[in-house]
């Protein structure tokens, strides 16, 4: 009889489409999902929404040109993209890049960093209910846009680097702006911790929510944070690395549980990473020229390489095949670590609450025009 | 370096060109002999045929006729992961190439999964992350796709990539099983190159609407879309835009 | 003939037009509030200060289209609002502003009726509030709204046991359910009941947002998760009310804590002697300062503490509220029993 | 005179939406219908100035009970359509024959059933009953009818932990 009982109690599948157009799916991102009451049974993730083919128009644009496509693929971190794309075609041109611009494009990259943190912290807290944080952490952000204004004239799509080096050397003053700007943000790193992280809800909501192991995370491809989160130490500044980092001392934050709340500590604690780096990187700013030898007219040898550098969101890998003739890459190819990180999503939100699921996506830090290319 | 056998009326210059290459040094030479005449697009591409053969527009070089897989510079001592494969698997390892700092594996379609599984066991291999799934089209080449797999090893800290030559319509198995990773990397090069890959649990398109027609990043594919002169004729375009029509408004 | 049909009337049009006019302005408080909070400035552009911002979102709000989904269910769907926003306003009936004032040569008591059951009638009528979010819900006809309006009906209904089992115990201490009894015992036990009911206080603080679905418990108008919740669908003069109703419901709670736990329009420490410099500041005024300071508190959690999850919410109601409720009744009892 | 046309008005309206609930085909309008007849005989509970009991009546009944109704007949409602009039399963004789027995029963009480001389409002308005009817209520409850109060207290102690096991489903 109980069983009986059992298929009368049994409620149908609620299908619910999450997104494309959604207050916290950060972009056009559609998460079907389905429901059993309020737990996830299966969910399915579909993208696709803002593919504009960033691979194909760059087969058919110059190598310069194409640092302008780099900015809008994630465009939080516009300035990672370029430096990742210009260091691969310097090693496709083994082109030996200056100090000084390598102390430069470290200082740039760390920047960015704080700046795509600050806005996932904002988001990331916004979608578990804590408003005032988005205030908070965006206001941060906008001393480093206006660095970043002062020093290439654009607030988000930068067009920072040019292959061998920088378009043009640091305003004047720019670097005593940079080490104020680190002072400011060392303690207001300390303020959102206040705010947020021995905060009873905010323990609630993300102590042992969406937890992945670390074999699990390196199955699926997890990168960055997400996958330091799990305990994987994982690093490409540390592993393989570029511009002026084997000079940066400088720790890689690795959490334990793999669960939303070590993501969120091992971000948190990479903001304070990222503002020592910078402290090097400007204090010992050597001197120098700022561009390497460079050919007018850019045509790197015929051969491929595959590149990656640490992007706010984990790896992002350049795969570029020059034919040595034509002035334009025979095949550009993008490894996008949201990509990779919002594969784990099904496997991460199953079994959890639909609440559950909005601060899983911010805990992956997705941005679409990656995800899409 | 195992000759494939080549379709007679593949433009003669292909095997002049692959000797020119290995023969030169590291050093880069201009792989394309000026006098290759411009690959008129093969029957087998999926242009329309009646398309007349579109001539590149002229000054353009015609396209190289595969990725340059310099030979490792004699000095250069092979990688202990390579050779532990070369002895476990035998034939897994057709070329080893490096360049500019990079190990590449050719290895044949059929020797994949066996590769695949041993690089990620192998304690000197130890290739546990998958980082990267693409391809690249070479149309002028009988196996005209590269599927490339960049390899990592979180413990090791190296790098290795393995090329796998498909012609269009050969299976080329897939290796989510091997690392869940390739999942929607391998769909994403089903959906824009349409390399025909078997065994992956959910192959669907995943970047472009699911009712496309043609795989977008093929290098026969025009840059600024199907439009009509690519369905095989207008009307069944004409069909299916005024279904789409019908499904948005009812 | 005038005392029992025209004073009433003339309350009962003054208590409701200034709740209306404080409602709006609740409005006005809440986003300037949050704004300070946030490093900014909130609404400045509309007067000087943007003290002209109700008017204007009132405006807007009765401008603007007022859409009905296809295959909504007309009736329900118009009167899922109104059920919201009338038991807000009819608590009003009860709440004791003021102790009897003398105006034009006859005693007129602050208040418009005292039931002796006032304390029930409250919580029955805010009982009754739960229909206009579920109907509100389910009457648009979509997933999200529906799923919010299911959240919505279990969260008010076990909340609402938290909160009439923490006023058990304040009645048993009160002596009686009638409001101006309650302030009156206050005035003889000479303590605000917040001092001798601390737990009840706070559980009736906890269950108070929960009741008003404000700051940590806002699961049915989540708008990360159900993007609205239960008022997506609504547009126009519907969404003006239920938007006013959730401001009425949260003043409702905040008059309704005055009373109970600060002492209503009691100064504080009443008959202290040396206190009584405080009398200056009439009683209602009293009164109302406390309302609005219980108000501000409402604004000040929703802008620090993010949102309980579904589960956690229910949990929290029914393992830590009701046990602890009903612990406090029984602790109540005892001390009673034995004093 | 007042309290007698509103006794003839409430009446009126526990009767049409009595009639309401039961003819009206969408299920949601039945519950409402239910909530309104529930809250008209609160009012009713008012007139005879039981404040208590109106209240208790509008806070366990119609603030209560009915929202669990409206809550499992959302649910249900969205699977199946509201079955019509001829469905086979329905007996329209057997439901007219129990009616009539019932209303016998009612008729019989009314006719024999030793009524009390009716009580004028007016007194009932300030007698010590409607003064204080909390502790009046309170006291008869706690005296005279302890032990049904006991027992049916145990009866939905089981009836909650019935419901919580056929609906559970991983204990």
């Amino acid at each position: 009889m109980a069983t009986e009982a059992r298929q009368m109690f049994d409620t149908e599948e609620l299908v619910i489409n999450m997104g494309p157009q959604h207050p916290s799916t950060h972009g056009v991102l559609r998460v079907v999902l389905r429901l059993d009451g309020e737990k996830v049974v299966s969910s399915d993730v579909i993208i696709g929404y803002l593919h504009r083919g960033i691979e194909k128009l760059s087969e058919n644009r110059n190598w310069t040109q194409i640092i302008l496509l780099t900015d809008r693929m994630d465009y939080v971190a516009a300035a990672t993209n370029n430096v990742g794309y210009c260091q691969t075609v310097e090693k496709l041109m083994q082109i030996e890049v200056p100090r000084r611009a390598r102390y430069v494009r470290t200082a740039l990259c760390e920047l960015q960093r704080i700046a795509s943190h600050c806005l996932w912290l904002g988001t990331h807290a916004m979608d578990i209910g804590a408003m005032t944080v988005f205030l908070y952490a965006f206001r941060e952000r906008e001393l480093i846009l206006d660095l970043f204004e002062e020093y290439c004239g654009a607030r988000l799509t930068y067009n920072s680097m040019r292959i061998g080096g920088l378009p043009l050397d640091i305003p004047v003053g720019w670097d005593k702006k940079v080490l104020e700007f680190c002072s400011i943000m060392a303690e207001k790193v300390d303020e959102y911790e206040e705010l947020l992280t021995h905060n009873r809800i905010w323990l609630e909501r993300t102590k042992g929510i969406g937890v992945i192991t670390a074999e699990q995370a390196i199955a699926i491809g997890l990168s960055g944070p997400p996958l330091r989160g799990s305990g994987v130490t994982k690093d490409a500044r540390k592993d393989e690395p570029y511009a002026a980092y084997d000079e940066m001392k400088f720790d890689v934050p690795i959490g334990t549980a793999g669960d939303t709340y070590d993501r969120y500590l091992v971000r948190l604690e990479e903001f304070r990473q990222s503002i020592r780096i910078i402290r090097q990187a400007i204090e010992g700013l050597p001197e120098g020229p700022i561009v390497g030898k460079v050919p007018r007219l850019i045509k790197p040898p015929a051969g491929e390489t595959y590149h990656a550098i640490e992007s706010p969101k984990g790896e992002i890998g350049y795969f570029i095949v020059s034919d040595g003739k034509s002035t334009n890459p025979y095949r550009f190819r993008v490894r996008p670590p949201s990509f990779c990180n919002l594969q784990a999503l099904p496997q991460l939100i199953k079994g959890h609450m639909l609440a559950d699921v909005v601060a899983l996506i911010g805990s992956l830090d997705v941005v679409l025009g990656e995800v899409d290319r | 370096m195992t000759e494939e056998p080549k379709e007679p009326t593949a433009a003669g210059d292909k095997p002049a060109s692959e000797a020119a290459a290995p023969a030169a040094p590291a050093a880069p030479t201009p792989a394309a002999p000026a006098a290759a005449t411009p690959a008129a697009p093969k029957a087998a591409a999926p242009a329309a045929a009646a398309k007349p053969p579109a001539a590149p527009h002229d000054n353009k070089p015609a396209p190289p006729s595969g990725p340059t897989d310099p030979p490792p510079p004699a000095g250069a001592q092979i990688p202990a992961c390579i050779t532990a494969l070369q002895a476990a698997v035998p034939g897994a390892v057709e070329h080893v190439s490096f360049y500019i700092g990079d190990w590449t594996m050719i290895v044949p379609a059929t020797k994949l999964l066996e590769a695949g599984r041993f690089l990620r066991e192998a304690p000197a291999a130890a290739f546990d992350f998958c980082s990267d799934v693409t391809a690249s089209d070479w149309p002028s080449r009988a196996q005209r796709f590269d599927v490339i797999y960049c390899l990592y090893s979180t413990r090791l800290r190296h790098r290795v990539r393995l090329k796998v030559r498909a012609a269009e319509a050969e299976p080329v198995p897939s290796v989510s099983g091997i690392w869940p990773a390739a999942n929607w990397l391998e769909r994403e090069v089903y959906d824009l190159f349409g390399v025909n890959i078997t065994g992956h649990p959910n192959l669907t398109r995943i970047l472009m609407p699911d009712d496309w027609q043609g795989h977008p990043q093929r290098k026969d594919y025009p840059l600024e879309g199907p439009g009509e002169l690519l369905m095989e004729n207008p009307l069944d375009w004409l069909k299916l835009k005024q279904a789409r029509e019908e499904a948005e408004i009812e | 003939m005038i005392d029992t049909y025209f004073i009433p009337l003339v309350k009962i049009l003054f208590v409701l037009n200034a709740t209306l006019i404080a409602v709006t302005y609740m409005v006005l408080l809440e986003r300037k509030v949050i704004a300070w909070v946030q490093v900014r400035l909130g609404p400045m552009r509309v007067g000087p200060y943007g003290i002209l911002q109700p008017i204007a979102d009132a405006v807007k709000l009765i401008l603007k289209e007022d859409i009905t989904p296809a295959r909504a269910d007309k009736w329900v769907f118009t009167a899922a609002p109104i059920l919201v926003m009338v038991p807000a306003l009819i608590t009003f009936a009860v709440i004791p502003f003021g102790p009897s004032v003398h105006l034009f040569g006859r005693d007129i008591p602050l208040y418009i009726t005292d039931v002796n059951v006032g304390l029930l009638y409250i919580v029955s009528v805010a009982s009754i509030g739960v229909y206009g979010i579920i109907l509100g819900g389910w009457a648009s006809n979509s997933k999200f709204p529906l799923l919010a309006s299911l959240r919505a009906s279990a969260q008010l209904i076990s909340y609402e046991v938290a909160v009439t089992m923490t006023l058990v115990s304040l009645i048993m201490t009160a002596g009686s359910l009638s409001m101006v009894k309650i302030v009156e015992s206050q005035f003889n036990a000479g303590l605000w009941f917040i001092f001798v009911q601390p737990v009840a206080f706070v559980l009736f603080f906890i269950g108070g947002l929960a009741e008003t679905n404000r700051a940590p418990f806002d699961m049915a108008e989540a708008e990360q998760e159900l993007t609205g919740g239960f008022h997506t669908e609504y547009s126009g003069m519907r969404f003006a009310l239920f938007f006013l109703a959730e401001y009425a419901n949260m003043i409702v709670v905040s008059a309704v804590a005055t009373t109970l736990f600060l002492g209503g329009w009691l100064a504080p420490f009443p008959n202290v002697a040396w206190l009584n410099v405080l009398e200056l500041i009439p009683s209602w005024m009293w009164f109302l300062m406390k309302t609005f300071a219980f108000l501000y508190v409402f604004l000040w959690v929703r802008a620090t503490l993010p949102r309980y999850r579904y589960d956690q919410l229910m949990r929290l109601g029914w393992k830590v509220l009701i046990p602890i409720a009903i612990a406090n009744v029984v602790v109540t009892g005892i001390v009673k029993v034995l004093f | 005179m007042g309290n007698a046309i509103a006794f003839y008005v409430i009446s009126a309206l526990i009767l049409g939406f009595a009639m309401l609930v039961v003819t009206t085909k969408n299920t949601v309008h039945a519950v409402l219908f239910l909530v309104l007849n529930f809250l008209a005989v609160a009012a009713l509970y008012v007139l005879l100035t039981a404040q208590f009991l109106a209240a208790i009546q509008v806070l366990v009944y119609a603030g209560g009970i009915v929202v669990l109704y409206l809550f499992v007949v959302m649910l249900v409602n969205l699977k199946r359509p509201p079955e019509d009039h001829s469905a086979p399963q329905r007996r329209p004789w057997l439901g007219f024959a129990l009616a009539g027995v019932v209303l016998a029963q009612l008729g019989a009480i009314l006719v024999w059933g030793g009524a009390g001389d009716p009580v004028d409002p007016h007194t009932m308005q300030n007698s010590d009953l409607a003064l204080n009817n909390v502790e009046r209520i309170g006291m008869l409850l706690y005296t005279d009818y302890f032990i049904p109060f006991e027992v049916a207290s145990m009866l939905l102690l089981v009836a909650m932990v019935g419901a919580i096991i056929l609906a559970k489903r991983e204990l």
